[in-house]
């Protein structure tokens, strides 16, 4: 690894322990009653949030899912706005009224986690569609798991995508759950990079979604591809769902030995384990340091916030 | 030990299929996460096991296709009971429901028989966000060919879920999450069919009507701050049919009503009660039949202002106490 | 030769794109045949050729993919204009209407902004089937976050097309293919924003509120069968946002007044105009506020059938002359 | 060809002759005003309609779109009925409240035309799947024209196809346009039934569908596979839309000759000559006549028939 590698690499564990720290203090507080409402966390995904929001611009665009967190830091969220978002505060990134399904900024091109499986991806390929068209070199990435593949909009994202050749790269990460569905019950037929390489994408590959280097070194060259105007791609990035599907998901259908065989591919535990074993042990410690007291911070802000007045009940429905 | 307390309103739909099922080897249950995972809240729980994997099909998140298949399989012979599992999600699903399923009977000229359950679930008030919060059934009970149910007891969840399963027709069936736990209260019970309000408490002073989870809303205001005042309290249980008859009766004796529903007050399922109460009784009425729902916002999250934009009891009370001064 | 004829309803929908067209290069339009089909109904004609293919998107049918693009879009700067090709195709896009582009700037805490329109068209009364007959206003007028504009002038369409197009919201703009062809009456023309209802002809008898085609049809009414009674015919123009005052104002002259639309009744936009009017004017009015819009049926093909189902003059008229007996 | 063959190819040319005849008649009674709202024919298109369905028993079903005259005749429907439906009659298969985009007679396996394009596929997956369920060995055919392909409920429909081992065919005519559009410029990537193949069907082949011969040997033995429980296929049928849309499209966009090569291709010419050139020619010109004086009469009890009173208005509404 070259120098430029390990201060990426670091780069993107910084993100991922950003990530995994908002995350477990969200499902602390959840279980605390703290937080409201139900919230989908990404324990054990981080790496593909971070390995393909560190190859993006800031005006770039991603939409997300429901289980969206990790995205939206990535993407350069600020953790207080939306641990005060998760605890229904004034001060959150949409002023309490989103919460943990609805994040968005589209100033930073963050287009929206989204509560409705699959409705993200044809939003992801009109904001790369507008990019093209308004002249820009920015490129759309769509987030989404692996059971949304068989939902229509899906398949009309990528027709549509392919058609108009938008600059957009549709992630799919493969968590092995889709709720309490084990995902491959219900797929049959060719596998997906090859059904998507048959809409026409120019590249569509099945990668290792818990090496941050590997998501990384993947997603970088579509990304300068798509500014270039290749067109859409897709990744499916293979990881699992450490958590239940919601907090509070017993997972009485998780196998156990499977969970313990990915438990050991921790994608922070990886790169952690790279950068020690190339000297950067205190930098790594720094992070894990920086990142706690970065969210310990948010939580305690975020706490301490008003929540929104009743004026502000209906204000913004309309523009 | 088996449970000796009455069961709860999630008791009362899964055993309506289960009776159901046992009775009728074409009722089958389809949706997303219905079979293995018993349901996202546990609803359909059991019957996995009991019924196999050809009756309690789970499927894919493809819910257009999952309910279009289910037209299809009304029509071919079988009953199914196709859930949609948060009502939002009739906005992916909305084609075989309301071009397919409502029109095909007449369509046809009555050649088509549809019978087949849309099983949804609805409840606000528990920060899930715009996404997971609306009760649209007045955009359903807005299409004619469906009907629409709304149940509110623990009770009778299971007897209008059990008329839904065997209506020979398309029937929305809507559960509200937040009653799954209750027990039913004391007392006796006497089923009533579809199309039938239940005046659930009697009064002289104001009617209000309500369905859903709103009827314990307004019970809830009626015992604690309106006790002064004679309610009474119907449960309309279903919005189509809609039993004018009993609203009617009703609200003649107290000469004033309020409809109280979680769906978005505007162009809202509780102008058409109203209209057709005023263009019935404007001559009885001693003021104008009014409405209380949801405020013309998407819904929502934070706990403060979720609980500023549904009827509570609050606004209920404030609401009939209104009604007494027009 | 130049045609030298005020332009019809059509052209002014198509006048209206083409002037914001020219001038934001971010307006863009989208939908299934616009651009070198020119629409089908020929509504789009020319554009695809004066605008280029990047600006005028023909897409394959695919329309929730579509309408989602179209939000993705306005969040990223563009204006689009997409095409719902018949109102009833709703079904097959509602998600990115009702919980997308309704919500994001709500849920975003006003940080999305969503300028766009989902223009759309509907119009009874030719037997062109169930499925592609339908007025589904009343359910986008109860999604909070959406407006719903619906000319019935020749000229207003231009205007309200405009105002929709220049909103920073989403807005429905519901056509009418049955108007299509109509050209202005003669006069002057005043311009009205949206929000603002239109009294089309005055009178102090009885209010008739309608709009789209149905404005049209209660003027015939007027005019063949209703020439001793004074009408004030308003047209409504935009159920959101509603012009409550315009129609206050009126009914509180005339003291009765009714809705005529060609949504189903039930459930339909007009009990919500019904019921704010009685609440309002309960102790003014002369009679209940009343509705007049399409039966409790799917629409039926056969033109006698679908006659009755809708309504027309002789409808109008009556139901204007029970008023005045209520 | 044998006996048989040609007793069968008989059998078809009378069921494309008919549908001609029906349609041919519809196109000038529309014209005329006869027939209200709108219609779409599919002249040139009636070897897939007759070939599919022959292979078809009572009990099978069938789903079809806005251009579904010749389906439905050719899966039984009686062509009375159908004309006065057309004509709004009382007398018509649907009493005259479904008119031409909406003609099904369930009791016959018909389970509609439909006015939503794409529609009719999901509900022939489920017709399907009931039928598996209730332990019969009927299957379902699904007909679409390749403007569907597409869309959402194609894809969630092949889906939940070959997941649930459903006995359908999905039978796409692809007949050069939808609506206005050139299909092919809707089209990027692998061909069509190379995509439906990944999904899983057990077969998916591209046909000339206007060779009635080719699409009766293409669908016997996936019919009878389907009966087996070998599950779902897709048969891609290429034509030609001879008429515009609907009727009263002027087809300005048509390349002329495009439109005279496919004319020469004409279904029923081409079964026509193979019989005459077999000796059958008086059977041809029985067949013919047949149809007009079938058709004929169908038109005239149809305009003679009383339109539906008024007190159908609402009947049938609910069951
Ligand atoms: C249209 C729609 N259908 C169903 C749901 C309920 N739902 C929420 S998440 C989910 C599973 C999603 O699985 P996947 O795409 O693999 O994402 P993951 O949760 O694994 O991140 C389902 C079915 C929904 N939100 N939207
Ligand atoms: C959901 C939906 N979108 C659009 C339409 C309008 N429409 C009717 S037919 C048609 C084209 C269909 O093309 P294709 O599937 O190739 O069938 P064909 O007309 O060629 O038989 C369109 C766009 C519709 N009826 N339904
Ligand atoms: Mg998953
Ligand atoms: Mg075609």
């Amino acid at each position: 690894m070259s120098t430029d590698d390990h201060e990426r690499l670091l780069g993107d564990l910084r993100t991922m322990v950003r990530i995994r720290a908002f995350e477990e203090r969200v499902s602390r507080h959840f279980r605390e009653g703290l937080i409201p409402g139900f919230v989908h966390v990404s324990i054990g995904q981080e790496a593909i949030a971070a390995g393909v929001c560190g190859a993006l611009r800031d005006d770039d665009y991603i939409t997300t899912t429901h289980r969206g967190h990790g995205h939206c830091l990535a993407k350069g969220l600020d953790a207080d706005g939306m641990m005060a978002e998760l605890f229904g505060r004034a001060t959150g990134t949409c002023g309490g009224k989103g919460g943990s399904m609805h994040i968005a900024d589209p100033s930073i091109g963050i287009l929206g986690a989204n509560g409705i499986v699959a409705a993200g991806l044809p939003i992801a390929v009109g904001a790369a569609l507008a990019a093209r068209r308004r002249g820009t070199d920015a490129v759309a990435v769509a987030f989404a798991g692996e059971g949304t593949v068989h939902s229509g909009p899906f398949h009309e994202a990528l027709t549509l995508a392919v058609l108009w050749e938008a600059p957009v790269i549709f992630v799919i990460e493969n968590n092995r759950f889709a709720e309490f569905t084990d995902s491959e019950a219900m797929w049959r037929g060719d596998p997906l990079v090859d059904r998507a390489r048959g809409y026409g994408l120019h590249h569509s590959e099945r990668i290792d979604g818990n090496d941050v280097e590997v998501v990384r070194a993947t997603i970088e060259p579509l990304v300068a591809a798509a500014r270039a105007g290749a067109g859409p791609a897709l990744v499916e990035a293979m990881t699992y769902r450490v958590h239940g599907h919601y907090e509070g998901d017993a997972v009485p259908y998780r196998d156990e030995a499977e969970f313990e065989r990915w438990r050991e591919r921790d994608p922070i535990a990886r790169a952690t384990a790279a950068l020690e074993a190339a000297g950067h042990g205190d930098a790594v410690a720094a992070i894990q340091a920086d990142a706690d007291a970065e969210i310990d911070a948010a939580v305690e802000r975020g706490l301490a916030a008003p929540y929104p007045t009743a004026e502000t009940l209906l204000e913004d429905v309309h523009a | 030990m088996p449970d000796e307390r009455p069961p709860r309103y999630i008791d009362g739909v899964r055993s309506a299929i289960a009776a159901e099922m046992e009775a009728d080897p074409d009722v089958v249950l389809i949706g997303v996460d219905v079979g293995e995972g018993g349901g996202v809240f546990g609803a359909t729980r059991g019957l996995h096991e009991r019924f196999g994997a050809e009756r309690v099909i789970d499927t894919p998140i493809a819910e257009a296709g999952v309910l279009g298949a289910a037209v299809g399989a009304a029509m071919a012979g079988l009953r199914p009971v196709a859930e949609i599992m948060y009502m939002d999600f009739v906005s992916v699903c909305l084609d075989p429901i309301v071009n397919q399923a409502a029109k095909l009977r007449y369509m046809t000229g009555g050649g088509a028989r549809i019978p087949l359950v849309f099983r949804t679930q609805t409840g606000g008030g528990r920060s899930s966000g715009a996404q997971h919060s609306q009760s649209l059934e007045g955009m359903l009970a807005h299409v004619p060919g469906l009907k629409v149910f709304l149940p509110s007891d623990p009770r009778d969840v299971h007897d209008l879920l059990r008329a839904a399963i065997r209506d020979d027709g398309p029937v929305v069936f809507v559960e509200n999450r937040r009653l799954y736990n209750r027990r039913p209260a004391d007392g006796p019970w006497e089923p009533l069919p579809p199309g039938r309000a239940r005046v659930v408490r009697p009064g002289d002073d104001v009617t209000v009507i309500a369905w859903g989870r709103m009827v314990e809303e307004v019970a809830r205001a009626c015992d604690e701050q309106l006790t002064d005042v004679g309610v009474e309290l119907i449960d309309l249980r279903t919005l189509v049919p809609l039993d004018l008859e009993t609203l009617e009766r009703s609200v003649r004796r107290t000469g004033r009503a309020l409809v109280v529903h979680e769906a978005t007050a505007d162009f809202g399922p509780g102008a058409e009660i109203a209209t057709r109460l005023s263009e019935r009784l404007l001559y009885e009425i001693e003021g104008p039949i009014r409405r209380l729902g949801a405020v013309a916002a998407p819904t929502p999250y934070s706990p403060p202002l979720e609980a500023l934009a549904l009827p509570g009891p609050e606004a209920i009370a404030a609401a009939v106490r209104g009604l007494l001064e027009d």
